[in-house]
């Protein structure tokens, strides 16, 4: 049981929440802002760049956005730890449902893995290209091809934790994510369920830069994470100060 | 039916089933306006050639399954108000024919997507790349409200636990599923 | 049966009977000779749609007794994908 | 650690026997790996991102037994340091006056780390598995391994910025850990941060195999295992005290 004294309640205590969630709630969307800004303005993977180019056009990709692929995934190899944090912050939240632990751990499991496909190889596949610009381009293109498939593919790591997401949120009794959440996160596995198509399409809506694979599929990406920052905000506001640790 | 019509204007007006529930299911409508746009977008680049591959579809599964998910919706908003009217044993019953409806739904679509498969119509063709994503898409709502329609029929059983919204709740999801259905059938099998 | 079953009953059987009405419209249930684009019967298939959509709507979702909101947000859907796809046809 | 006869039974003295193996994995397995690194033909000195394709492959070829040898050492070994860190995890959830949010992520973040380590060794392996192959598809293959093994700081830094926190938000009366090892932690961190330079530059001291990315970056690991294996004996004999498990 904690015992807390005086100096360890935070000024916003009155708010609600415990400091250290706090800490972590409001790390979410600074990390997430962050990656924005790497994968969108610096290495140009999000929108990503097509898949119906030559050898020739990837090296030319690369080498057009040489210096900035290098300083934003150099960047993000350091602050790759921040979505171990944030996915980390979700299964505390869980762990607090009444539904007990197993889907929160399910939710830990299937992140960690799909930390190191979703956004590990593409930063290492991407970086490898620009290591060397005199390489093969054939070889340049197979890593462009690694890192984007690999990226935008990553299935079912993530589906495993919506679902476990959604499913607790379902059967949960302590209110800690409304119920329309746990549906919203379905949407989630059925965009992943269309995205298999960009395994087999080199063009058109269904490729890894289609407007249904990968468009309508990051807008629903972005409401969903949108909700869960706001959501996220609320759970830690409505947990007692004085709630014992989770053990 | 519109907002002057004296029934509406008899009753107070309340929202059926759960806010929740309609969340989902307003999302999912957008979600899925979104994939029937783009895929008239590519219709209208490439109309003979939709054409002619809707030419190979088979309309009599079209129709039927259409009509089965629609008499499946159907049996399921009866099931709501036998809810209502406290007759559980019935709705328990309608419940369970509306899932059965949707089992047969799957049955034939499957049916219908290995003879097509058969027939050479591969995702090579772009009308069949968004014939088998969408219908299989939408295979994936029908599978997760037999699931929803499972659980309705379980608190149905469970007298402590018979609740409308419940049944409403479960209801809206399963006339989405239809009204998708509808509008694919439409946009895939009927129009030129 | 009492008059909302009977009311949504009457609906059933008038979304089948459009349904098997625009079956025979398809291009497929014609395979003796090659479709051909028809603008006025996509119209009308698109016209049938759309009173069988808000029909599910209004009756089977029970929307005709739902707040102004709702029936606001899915007559506003109906009119923006209807719209759409429509435009989208003719352009 | 002796346990007494009249706590032998308890679940607490369970829970300290469990921790006291896992703890003890530590410096054996870090002997073994240990024997791994020095085995690798690879780190004595590092290879050169500066070599072309011609060299790597000859590289390989020519100690490519000694390479394997290093190589599925550290893929069989690696991943079995994970019990010594999952002590640590075990000790921040002891941690009182907070929520224990830490600890779950920096369990997530141990996670994802050790399946890094493991991803290089096989790029390494599979390099060494056919050095006859077209040298410029072992060139890549070594970029990947190397880049894989030295770059990628992210999930241990923000293991060691947690472990930090967690001390620092710890009840000042009655702390898991000294105060000093959150500093420590830091300062580790902040001594494999460069290392990330190493996917970008080919010569220096961020290079691959450059003065901080591989001696200091590797040195700070290994520093902190090591100082972490004596804080965690320290911290599990006061626990079984504590709880009555051992003699005080």
């Amino acid at each position: 049981m904690s015992v807390l004294t005086p100096e360890q309640v935070s000024p916003t205590a009155t708010d609600g929440g415990k400091r250290d969630v706090w800490w972590m709630t409001w790390f979410f969307p600074a990390w997430y802002g962050v990656f924005g800004v790497i994968i969108c303005l610096l290495t140009r993977v999000t929108p990503p760049p097509r898949p119906d180019v030559t050898a020739a056009g990837k090296v030319a990709f690369f080498a057009q956005h040489h210096l900035t692929i290098q300083i934003g995934f150099t960047v993000l190899l350091v602050l790759l730890g921040g979505a171990a944090m944030t996915n980390g912050l979700v299964a505390y939240q869980m762990k607090r449902m009444s539904v007990g632990s197993a889907f929160a751990y399910g939710y830990l499991g299937g992140m960690s893995v799909g930390a190191i496909p979703g956004f590990l190889l593409v930063t290492v596949c991407f970086l490898t290209a620009a290591f060397r610009p005199d390489r093969n381009p054939e070889l340049t293109s197979l890593l462009y091809d690694l890192g984007m498939l690999s990226y935008n593919g990553s299935l079912g790591c993530f589906s495993v934790a919506y679902l476990v997401l959604a499913i607790a949120i379902l059967y949960d009794r302590n209110e800690i994510f409304p119920k329309w959440f746990a549906y919203i996160s379905i949407w989630q596995i059925v965009t992943e369920v269309i995205a298999t198509q960009m395994f087999v399409f080199g063009s058109g809506p269904f490729a890894w830069n289609g407007s249904i694979a990968f468009w309508l599929a990051v807008v629903v990406f972005s409401v969903w994470l949108g909700a869960l920052i706001v959501l996220l905000r609320r759970a830690a506001a409505a947990e007692p100060v004085d709630a014992p640790a989770l053990d | 039916m519109t907002q002057t019509d004296p029934a509406t204007q008899l009753e107070s007006t309340t929202l059926p089933g759960d806010i929740n529930m309609w969340v989902m299911v307003l999302g999912d409508m957008v979600i899925f306006a979104g994939y029937f746009v783009i895929f008239m977008i590519y219709r209208s680049m490439n109309r003979q050639e939709f054409l002619h591959a809707q030419q190979h579809l088979n309309i009599a599964i079209g129709v039927t399954n259409t009509v089965i998910l629609l008499t499946s919706s159907w049996v399921v908003a009866l099931a709501v108000q036998a809810v209502r009217a406290g007759e559980f044993e019935k709705s328990t019953r309608l419940v369970l024919a509306g899932g059965v409806g949707g089992i047969a739904f799957m049955v034939l679509k499957g049916y219908e997507w290995a003879s097509k498969i058969a027939a050479g119509h591969t995702n090579s063709e772009t009308f069949y790349s968004f014939y088998y994503v969408i219908t299989g898409v939408h295979l994936l709502h029908v599978l997760i409200g037999l699931i929803v329609l499972g659980v309705l029929v379980r608190e149905l059983r469970n007298p402590a636990k018979r609740r409308p919204w419940m049944a409403e709740t479960g209801a809206t999801y399963w006339h989405m599923v239809d009204l998708l259905w509808v509008i694919i059938f439409a946009l895939f099998y009927v129009m030129r | 049966m009492d008059l909302q079953s009977r009311a949504i009953t009457w609906v059933w059987g008038l979304l089948v009977l459009i349904t098997i009405g625009t079956g025979w419209l398809a291009p497929a249930a014609h395979t003796n000779h090659l479709a051909q684009a028809s603008a006025p019967i996509t119209v009308l298939v698109l016209g049938l749609a759309l009173i069988k959509s808000r029909l599910i709507i209004r009756y089977f979702m029970e929307v005709r007794r739902a707040p102004r909101w709702l029936r606001l947000t899915t007559d506003g859907w109906l009119a923006a994908l209807f719209g759409a796809v429509l435009v989208s046809y003719l352009i | 650690m002796q346990v007494l006869e009249q706590a032998e039974e308890l679940p607490a003295a369970g829970n300290l026997k469990a921790q006291w193996v896992s703890l003890w994995t530590g410096p054996v397995v870090g002997v073994v790996l240990l024997a791994a690194a020095l085995a690798f033909p690879g780190f004595w000195p590092p290879m050169s991102p500066t070599w072309s394709a011609g060299q790597v492959a000859a590289f390989y070829a020519d100690h490519t037994a000694w390479i394997r040898a290093g190589q599925v050492t550290f893929n069989l070994c690696g991943i079995m340091i994970l019990p010594f860190f999952t002590v640590i995890v075990v000790q921040m959830k002891r941690m009182k006056g907070q929520s224990h949010v830490f600890a779950y992520c920096y369990l997530t973040a141990l996670v994802s780390g050790a399946t890094i380590f493991a991803l290089s060794n096989i790029f390494f392996l599979v390099a060494a598995f056919r050095p006859e192959r077209n040298p410029e598809l072992v060139q890549l293959l070594n970029d990947l391994a190397w880049i894989v093994f030295i770059a990628p700081v992210g999930m241990v830094v923000s293991q060691f910025v947690l472990l930090a926190l967690a001390i620092y938000f710890d009840d000042r009366t009655d702390p898991v850990f000294p105060r000093w090892v959150g500093h420590f932690s830091l300062i580790i961190a902040a001594a494999m941060v460069p290392a990330a330079a190493a996917a970008v530059f080919q010569t220096g001291p961020l290079a691959w195999d450059g003065i901080w990315s591989f001696w200091v970056r590797n040195g700070a690991y290994v520093a902190f295992v090591v100082v972490m294996f004596f804080v965690l004996r320290n911290t599990l004999r006061r626990q079984a005290i504590d709880e009555g498990v051992i003699a005080a």
